[in-house]
């Protein structure tokens, strides 16, 4: 097994550099188009780290939903927009958001480190055995017994989000009256 | 009965705000209200009973029972006399605004609302009732003053209501820190049940409780430092709000430390009372130093009331030590002093109202031989001056020493430098008289007519109750007597 | 005896006729306005029978011992009990029919001095109801006052006194002089006032002590029978706030500065109230409670020695004066100095008596400079002379009380004069011998300023009366009328002859050395139980010497000029200044501490205070208000990230504080 | 590997949170938020695969374990369907705002302020 | 387990609701109703009539039966999420009623306005009945996401779109934190369950229970998730500090919007917060108490000093509503002691609330039609000219400072009675004066109103052509104002609601 965690530990943190890296060119790169195509590498390096956990499901997920359509609606609207070599510059918050972040991730890093997590055993035990194995399946099924109702109303949302967003996008179609 | 009285302005109120009447039509209604009114009081004051005390006329019920909240009216001694005179100034009042020509019909609501909503003060002996009175009058007070005052009158109607506001949220808290002090079982925000509670241990210290009501109270007086309300909202006020203003709502102030500081904490006021003492002599001597300076007439009579508010102080402050022995007097010439003061200050603003209807100005300088041209108003003007100093046979004088004889035998020191507040008083009122009334009468005040048959009502309404009470004050002191006997009690008399 | 309820009524009856005055004659038809005066006079006639009734009931008798009623009472058993009541006793009743005799007689000359005030152009009668209202309440506040049963109750009619006072000296409220003479009587008086205030709140104090005794601490027979068992050191504070009070009433030093000036008023009513009547009423007060002030030998000497030293500091400035009214108004600070000296020396029979006796010689000489003044129309001595030439009547009545004042045997002043010196001869006190000779000084300016006053007024050449004198140094009422040559009409003569009459006789007849006819023998002062005053030649002697010696170098200055104190020079014109500036105790008064330690000063500060410091803490706390909220705005950039910022900030220091806190 | 990822989470969640606040073009805020959901979705898929479902801890439910250990999954499967309409939304917003103004950055949008 | 028949029962108001909204948008697409916009008004408020009798059916059924739970424990239906349901059904309805005439700007597709308004109505009312975590987050996001559609509605105003931006992105922003905080939970507790029937599993509260750590909170994670839980909330409940957003997209998003967000909105977000923080974080409550209470005397105090400064009418109700969330959070505070008192006081006070606001925005949108400005001077002499939109937003700005006999009186009383009972007698002092604060900007707008006069030119010339007010809205103003004044009288009947739902919260 030795090897087997020393690859482990590569690819771990292979895929956390990776992610983090991107994610640090994301917002640091002036290009918006750039970024937007670093977001993308950051995305499919979480969704191996999601591999990494036994979540193949959602890394499936977050390639097809993030890494496919997120990013080509990103795309498409970097291509709307001007500018997009310079596009994303700083703005005046910049170093109050930079000490900000730091401040955030260094309370948050001493809280997960001091905290006592209950952490589950390395052989998992009799009930859990197959879950991390079978996920995709167990999920789905979740999905439509114990959390059906979050699944419907997130159906109901994404039909909301929709009407919202066709009722911003599209033009009248009578006359503009008065908009005060 | 109480529910009649505190309602019947209010319904007033309603009733002259909805009929669309003219002018004059409107003025007639409002005076009907508020002549019944006055007549239900009388009533009300003729039927109470002092030699059997207690409360009387009590009603109630239920009201939000899952708050402990009740509907509780009554009136004992200390309540029934200030009842009155509320029903006297209200009849002043109306009769005095008779030229208010602007949005006359909202006018007379206002006022109608404003005095039954001091109605409910005085009647409340459920705290909550008590507070949502004490708050439903500032809304009338702040149009009144802010529509149909002068000046600054924007400045002053906020600056009233802010300081009022503030005060009353100490209150608030302080009823609520009352109620949750006992047992579950045991709560209640009923008056007549609380003054019998052992106060000693609260949630909170009750020194604060004490302070919470003391500041409310202080501020409504006004006890200095915090009365820099009371000038600006007189000055800029119409006549009649200054009146009800001066005639009542500082009273409530008074009758609020008689009734919840004195009645239900007697050991924190036994403890507060040199404090009081000393807050006393400052509000008869500063307020007198500043009257003195006062060129504004109204500012002038304004401060006077911050002076002879010190006396009201200075007769509660009797409570600390000697008031037991003295079965106190000093708390009866506090409440009497509510009383004669409301009536007197009352006539004061109705004459200087009078005076700035005609002369246009309450620039003391600019007058001068007034006296000459309405020796009516200027009579007006002497007898409440004079009732205001004190003089024997006004109902002043009789208040003034009763605070004096029951507070002397305790602060000695303290009641000697406010009595000298009246040698001051009888320097800013005769001074006043003298530059404002007298000296050769003026070419412009020439065409100024005396009081009409209407002002002369609105002055005698106040004078008769002047001069009946300073003759012969039994039958109001005999009231406050039963009304002030259980505080006294409570003060280990 | 007199019954109750006839005593009430000599209070009642002029206070009947003033209210019939003020509330019945004068608001209605103007047509009934001059029947004002003959109400006033009535009452007060009514009064004045009366309380010659109760004199004589008084006669041989103590105190009528008429029950006091409740009045009000607030805290029960031994809280405060107000009762009212009269107390009739041979010291009130005399005193009533003194108040009531000299208001009724002033009144009948009112008929006649008040006359012009209805003839005066604008409003005709207007003024008339009203003095006469005013004349008869203020009569019936003065007969409260002696008849008070409870000190209390005396001291609500002593205010009213006051405020009767205030109103007639201010009569003329358009003149400003008149004015501010009215309202500096007023609060002068109430300064004295506040001490008799303290000294009540003093003996309520002590309300235990008489409480042990089953006494009313407020009654006066209560007092005087406690008194002996207060002791001497609540007997001084009480006594000395009650003399406070007096003091101040009684224009003695130093709250004497208002008298002069109330000469503003109508001239009779100089003669009652500022001569004859109110200003004795301090006097009365400590005859009343001479129980009390028997106690404490402290406030025997203060008496004492404030008396003495008024008669001398008032007569000193009458020296000087030359408006007639004010030679008559020091004269009459002086003469109460006189009774208070007779009280501090533990005379108050004598004090009585010589209060009764100026009473008709003072108001005399007013109604004479009044009756002057209808003449001539000014009251400045320097514009008067020889007005005896067409007014003998009244010559000869202010000659009466000239001599009557100056102690001339045998007229009224001389006797009860005498008795004070005889007094203070005999005291025993420490004050005693002091105060002797203070008396005897005063007694010789007394007599100077008194014929310097004849002198000026009625003899020599006529120096033009009012047409001579500057248009603007004229009362502006009167800078149009001129000078009449003849005697005033017979309502006005007759009230001086009257008085005259007891300016002569009242002295020797009513406390005479020897009985006369159906007048016994000292009946004055057996009267108010009173041993009857050594009479000893010697001080008899000393004083009409004395009084003889300034009345000589009167005639010597004013009479013959043979005389001329400007030969002395600086001094002289130095010290001339000093009186005519009435020892700048007016000007230290009312321009220093008034005007600009306090005025300027203390009331100005705390108006400042007020202003800028407590209401601009107030102002200061709403503008922090408004501006911290504008200020708070400020973040509000519109922003996004921004508010992104601080929702991150505030994340991030909640967590931070957490865990910090651990 | 718990805390690993939990920090992986906490740099990413910080990075985008730098992200939100610093840059001008809305579409990269609309990113940078991206990456804070995913870092909540990397704590969620962690705690999901190492901390103890509470079903274990309470004998009576342990077969019940497996719907726990996977709610963090399911959770994150939520945040990603809804940071879909989210993006939708903000997109639709962004081309609103193009089409009325010349620009898209978030500086220029402070019409509303104080 | 499947969904059975009693599962949809007990969704039904939420399901109808949706149903409704996705109704009244294909609705539109008929030519009747597109005809008459007035037709699909009148069906969205009377449609509303379904999930309001599912409602009182479920009352019944609950006051019989106890919380009922469904969905295998994501849903929980009491009294409390049914109390919050209503509230929410009251708010969306009414501020149809009132913004009909406002609405019709947005042709065509001001039934899109009405449909996504009942979306994000029936995600406020499935968050008042979320049993776990990720129903709540999936609630919170259907509640949210269409208010950012409606906030940018009026896109041809650049203010709208503007607010519109804000709102998403300091919303997504806040999910995030939200989110975060609901990983550490799930971490630390190894649940997403908020509360669970008798022997529905363990809950978080029971899970945390048996662990205990050092730290405030009971443990790093814990309090971490708490925090976060707070920022995130906080967005929702517009508490200072972040509450920033409040005030800009009150004032830039179409009025309506402006008062569905402080009434409907905002009373589910005090539910999920009261259910969340007294169930999962019970055990720390003394912790979370004193947060909370540190935070409403901030919050009060900052929202009441900035409206101060406002002359927006709309923007000053931003602030107002951030200084009401003050108020309300003292009864938050309160409610971490325990007893019943606490959570009734800020349900009541979130029907007073809603009572007031809807009428104070309802009017100020009337007003602002007809005068032709939101700022305050506009107003000036309103109270004249427009006397009965005048009166109430009059009455209900007194109702906001808190003057009796109005509802914001009363709504007073109770929450800083329950202050006091908890012990916070300073909360209590501190909530008094800042009414008293407030008093100088409510009476201000009410005295510019009222006693200023008009200016003498109209400010602009189509004011006087502004279309008369529909009496719908006539309608929605009347029953609000009345509203306030009647439960200044008798608040009786709402507060017995009230203190039956806060006890089935507690149980």
């Amino acid at each position: 097994m030795a090897f087997d965690n020393l690859f482990s530990e590569i690819v771990f943190w292979f895929l956390a550099a990776a992610s983090v890296g991107s994610a640090a060119l994301v917002v640091r790169l002036r290009s918006i188009f750039r970024a937007a195509l670093m977001l993308v590498v950051s995305f499919l390096a979480v969704a191996g780290l999601f591999t990494m956990a036994n979540a193949e499901f959602l890394a499936v997920v977050q390639v097809l939903v993030y890494g496919g359509g997120i990013a080509v609606l990103v795309i498409f609207a970097v291509m709307m927009t001007r500018d997009v070599d310079q596009g994303n510059q700083a703005t005046a918050v910049q170093p109050v958001a930079l000490a900000l972040g730091a401040a955030l991730l260094g309370a948050l890093v001493y809280s997960v480190a001091q905290a006592e997590w209950a952490l589950l055993p390395e052989s998992l035990p009799a009930p859990l055995a197959a879950v991390f194995v079978e996920t995709p399946a167990r999920l789905g099924r979740l999905l439509l017994s114990d959390y059906a109702l979050a699944f419907e109303a997130a159906g109901v949302l994404l039909l909301a989000a929709v009407i919202g967003a066709l009722s911003l996008v599209r033009e009248r179609e009578a006359p503009e009256g008065d908009d005060a | 009965m109480l529910t009649a009285i505190a309602f019947t302005p209010i319904i007033g109120a309603a009733l002259v705000f909805a009929v669309r009447a003219p002018a004059r039509t409107t003025r007639l209604i409002a005076l009907a209200v508020v002549v019944a009114e006055l007549a239900l009081t009388i009533w009300m004051y003729a039927v109470f009973s002092a030699p059997q005390g207690g409360y009387q006329f009590v009603q109630r019920a239920d009201w939000v029972p899952a708050a402990g909240v009740q509907y509780l009216v009554g009136v004992d001694g200390l309540s029934a006399p200030l009842i009155l005179l509320n029903g006297i100034l209200g009849v002043a009042a109306v009769l005095v605004s008779w030229r208010v020509e602007l949005r006359v019909r909202e006018y007379f609501a206002w006022l109608l609302l404003l005095q039954g909503a001091v109605m409910g003060v005085f009647a409340s002996l459920d705290l909550i009732l008590f507070f949502i009175f004490w708050e439903l009058e500032l809304i009338p007070m702040f149009f009144l003053i802010s529509v149909w005052g002068t000046g600054r009158r924007d400045y002053s109607a906020m600056k009233f209501l802010l300081f009022t506001f503030i005060g009353s949220a100490f209150m608030f808290a302080a009823i609520l820190a009352l109620y949750f002090s006992f047992p579950a079982g045991e709560r209640t925000f009923d008056m007549t049940a609380l003054i019998w509670k052992d106060m000693s241990s609260l949630i909170v210290p009750t020194s604060l409780v004490f302070g919470g009501f003391l500041i409310a109270f202080a501020v409504k007086l006004p006890i200095a430092p915090l009365h820099t309300w009371l000038p600006d909202a007189h000055t800029d006020a119409p006549t009649a709000v200054s009146v009800m203003l001066a005639g009542v709502l500082l009273k409530m102030g008074g009758y609020g430390l008689l009734r919840i500081n004195a009645g239900m904490f007697p050991d924190q006021l036994a403890a507060a009372a040199p404090l009081l003492a000393a807050l006393a002599v400052v509000n008869v001597l500063y307020g007198a130093f500043i009257v003195l300076r006062q060129t504004d007439l109204k500012r002038l009579v304004a401060y006077s009331s911050v002076s002879h508010m010190g006396f009201v102080v200075l007769g509660i402050a009797s409570a600390g030590a000697g008031a037991a022995q003295l079965n106190g007097v000093g708390l009866n010439g506090a409440a009497l002093q509510l009383f004669t003061h409301g009536t007197i200050t009352g006539l004061l603003f109705v004459v200087v109202g009078l005076v700035y209807d005609r002369a246009h100005t309450r620039h003391i300088p600019d007058m001068g031989g007034l006296a000459g041209r309405m020796p009516l108003i200027a009579a007006g003007f002497m007898i409440a001056g004079l009732a205001s100093l004190g003089l024997p046979t006004t109902s002043g004088f009789v208040a003034e020493i009763m605070v004096f004889l029951g507070t002397f035998p305790v602060y000695g020191l303290a009641t000697a430098l406010a009595a000298f507040g009246v040698v001051l008083a009888a320097g800013y009122i005769l001074w006043t008289a003298q530059r404002a009334l007298f000296g050769p009468p003026r070419e412009r005040w020439s065409a100024l007519p005396d009081a009409s048959p209407i002002d002369a009502a609105a002055m005698a309404v106040l004078i008769v109750p002047i001069f009946v009470f300073g003759v012969y004050p039994a039958p109001l002191t005999d009231v406050f007597e039963a009304g002030v006997a259980p505080i006294v009690r409570g003060l280990g008399g | 005896m007199l019954p109750e309820a006839a005593a009430w009524l000599i209070i009642g009856l002029p206070l009947l006729a003033g209210l019939i005055c003020i509330g019945a004659l004068r608001p209605w038809r103007r047509g009934l306005w001059p029947l004002a005066g003959y109400v006033g006079v009535a009452g007060t006639a009514g009064a004045f029978a009366l309380s010659l009734a109760a004199v004589n009931g008084a006669m041989g008798q103590g105190d009528a011992g008429y029950e006091p009623h409740r009045w009000f009472a607030v805290g029960g058993r031994d809280g405060f009990a107000m009762t009212v009541g009269v107390l009739l006793d041979p010291l009130s009743a005399i005193m009533a029919a003194v108040v009531s005799g000299v208001s009724a007689v002033v009144q009948v000359f009112s008929l006649g001095y008040m006359k012009k005030e209805s003839d005066a152009e604008n409003g005709a009668w207007s003024d008339y109801p009203r003095y006469f209202a005013y004349m008869s309440l203020f009569t019936a506040a003065m007969l409260g006052l002696v008849l008070a049963y409870n000190l209390i109750q005396l001291f609500v009619f002593w205010e009213l006194v006051g405020l009767f006072s205030y109103l007639l000296i201010g009569f003329w409220h358009h003149r400003p002089a008149a004015a501010a003479a009215a309202k500096k009587a007023f609060i002068v008086t109430r300064i004295g006032d506040f001490g008799f205030l303290l000294g009540i709140l003093y003996l309520f104090l002590h309300r235990g002590e008489f409480a042990a005794l089953g006494l009313n601490p407020f009654e006066i027979p209560a007092i005087l029978e406690a008194a002996p068992m207060l002791g001497a050191g609540v007997a001084t504070w009480a006594a000395l706030g009650l003399f406070a009070g007096a003091a101040g009433k009684s224009a003695q030093f130093p709250l004497h500065t208002w008298l002069p000036d109330a000469m503003e008023g109508p001239t009779p009513v100089s003669s009652l109230i500022h001569a004859a009547t109110m200003v004795a009423a301090g006097v009365f007060l400590v005859a009343r409670l001479f129980g009390l002030f028997e106690q404490s030998a402290a406030a025997m000497d203060t008496v004492a020695l404030i008396g003495g030293f008024t008669a001398v500091f008032a007569a000193a400035m009458g020296l000087a004066a030359n408006d007639i009214k004010r030679v008559l108004a020091f004269s009459t600070v002086s003469q109460l100095g006189y009774m208070f000296l007779a009280l501090g020396v533990g005379a108050p029979g004598v004090a009585m008596f010589h209060l009764f006796n100026h009473a008709f010689f003072k108001c005399l000489l007013f109604l004479s400079a009044g009756s002057v003044h209808h003449s001539v129309h000014t009251f400045d001595m320097r514009y008067m002379g020889g007005v005896r030439k067409w007014m003998p009547a009244t010559y000869l009545a202010a000659l009466v009380g000239g001599l009557s004042l100056a102690g001339i045997f045998p007229l009224s002043g001389f006797w009860s004069k005498d008795e004070i010196l005889g007094a203070a001869w005999g005291g025993e006190s420490a004050a005693a011998p002091v105060v002797f000779w203070l008396a005897l000084a005063a007694a010789f300016m007394t007599a100077f300023y008194v014929f310097r006053l004849i002198l000026m007024t009625f003899h020599g050449e006529f120096r033009g009366g009012v047409d001579a004198v500057p248009y603007e140094e004229r009362i502006p009422d009167e800078a149009h009328h001129h000078v009449h040559r003849r005697e005033s009409p017979l309502v006005m003569t007759l009230p001086m002859i009257l008085l005259a009459v007891f300016a002569i006789g009242s002295g020797f007849a009513a406390n005479s050395l020897v009985a006369l006819g159906p007048i016994p023998a000292h009946w004055f002062s057996h009267f108010l139980h009173e041993d009857a005053p050594d009479f000893s030649i010697g001080v008899a002697g000393a004083s009409t010497a004395v009084a003889l010696a300034g009345a000589a170098l009167a005639a010597l200055a004013y009479g013959t000029r043979t005389i001329s104190f400007d030969r002395f020079g600086a001094p002289w014109r130095f010290g001339g200044r000093l009186l005519a500036q009435r020892f700048y105790l007016d000007a230290l008064y009312e321009d220093l501490i008034v005007r600009r330690v306090l005025h300027r000063g203390l009331f100005l500060a705390s108006d400042w205070f007020d202003r800028r410091i407590v209401d601009g803490v107030a102002d200061l706390a709403g503008w922090f208000g408004r501006n911290g909220g504008r200020a708070a705005a400020q973040l509000q950039t519109g922003q996004v990230q921004v508010y992104g910022a601080a929702v991150s900030m505030g994340a991030a220091v909640i967590l931070i504080f957490y865990l910090l806190q651990r | 590997m718990l805390e690993r990822l939990l920090i992986v989470s906490a740099v990413l969640f910080c990075i985008g949170l730098y992200g939100v606040l610093s840059r001008r073009h809305v579409i990269a805020i609309l990113m940078s938020l991206e990456i804070m959901f995913n870092a909540v979705n990397v704590a969620l898929v962690a705690f999901s695969r190492y901390a103890a479902p509470a079903a274990l801890r309470f004998p009576g439910a342990a077969e019940d374990a497996e719907r726990f250990a996977l709610a963090g999954q399911t959770l994150a499967l939520f945040v990603i369907v809804v940071a879909a309409a989210e993006v939708a939304l903000g997109l639709a917003l962004v081309i609103a705002i193009a089409r009325r103004r010349d620009s898209i950055n978030i500086s220029d949008l402070n019409l509303l302020r104080r | 387990m499947g969904i059975t028949g009693r599962d949809i029962f007990l969704i039904a108001p939420e399901l109808a609701l949706a149903a409704l909204a996705a109704a009244v948008v294909l609705l539109d697409l008929a030519p009747a109703f597109r005809r008459n916009e007035r037709l699909g008004q009148a069906a969205a408020i009377g449609g509303l009539i379904v999930p309001v009798a599912f409602g009182a059916a479920l009352w019944v059924d609950v006051h019989a039966n106890g919380a009922q739970y469904g969905f295998n424990g994501a849903l929980v239906v009491d009294k409390f999420a049914l109390y919050v349901k209503f509230l929410v059904a009251a708010a969306a309805g009414l501020t149809l009623l009132a913004s009909g005439g406002y609405a019709r700007r947005f042709r065509p597709y001001q039934a899109e306005f009405a449909g996504l308004l009942l979306f994000s109505a029936s995600g406020l009312m499935l968050l008042a009945a979320a049993a776990d975590l990720i129903t709540i987050y999936v609630a919170l996001e259907l509640a949210t996401l269409p208010v950012v559609a409606m906030a940018a509605f009026a896109k041809t105003r650049a203010e709208s779109l503007e607010a519109g931006v804000k709102y998403l992105l300091l919303s997504a922003a806040s999910s995030a934190f939200l989110l975060y905080g609901f990983a550490f939970l799930y971490g630390a507790s190894g649940t997403m369950q908020v509360v669970a029937p008798e022997g529905g599993g363990p809950t978080i509260a029971q899970a945390l229970a048996q662990s205990g750590g050092g730290a405030p909170f009971g443990g790093f994670a814990v309090m971490a998730a708490a925090i976060l839980a707070v920022a995130g909330f906080g967005f929702k409940l517009s508490i200072v500090p972040f509450h920033m957003w409040t005030p800009d997209v009150y004032e830039g998003a179409p009025t309506p919007v402006g008062a569905f967000l402080a009434t409907a909105s905002k009373a589910a977000a005090f539910a999920v917060v009261l259910r969340v923080f007294m169930e999962a974080f019970g055990g720390a409550s003394a912790d979370w108490g004193g947060l909370f209470a540190a935070l409403a005397a901030v919050t009060m105090t900052l929202g009441n000093l900035v409206a101060i400064a406002q002359r927006n009418v709309k923007r000053l109700l931003g602030y107002s509503a951030v200084a009401h969330a003050g108020y309300l959070l003292i009864g938050v505070a309160a409610a971490s002691q325990g007893g019943a008192l606490g959570a009734s006081s800020v349900l009541f006070y979130l029907g007073a609330y809603a009572a007031m606001t809807l009428a104070a925005f309802f009017a100020a949108m009337t007003l602002a039609e007809r005068v032709g400005g939101e700022r305050i001077e506009d107003l000036a002499g309103a109270g004249r000219r427009f006397p009965f939109p005048a009166l109430v937003l009059a009455v209900a700005l007194i109702g906001l400072t808190g003057i009796p006999p109005t509802a914001g009186f009363m709504g007073k009383l109770f929450l800083f009675n329950a202050a006091v009972n908890a012990g916070l007698v300073w909360l209590a002092v501190v909530g008094a004066v800042n009414s008293a604060v407030s008093a100088y900007y409510y009476v201000g707008v009410i005295r510019t109103m009222h006693l200023r006069d008009a200016p003498d030119v109209p400010p602009s010339p189509d004011a006087d052509a502004a279309p008369r007010t529909p009496l719908a809205a006539k309608t929605a103003l009347g029953v609000t104002a009345l509203a306030v004044v009647a439960l200044g009288f008798w608040p009786g009947g709402l507060l017995a609601a009230a203190r039956a739902a806060a006890e089935s919260l507690l149980r």
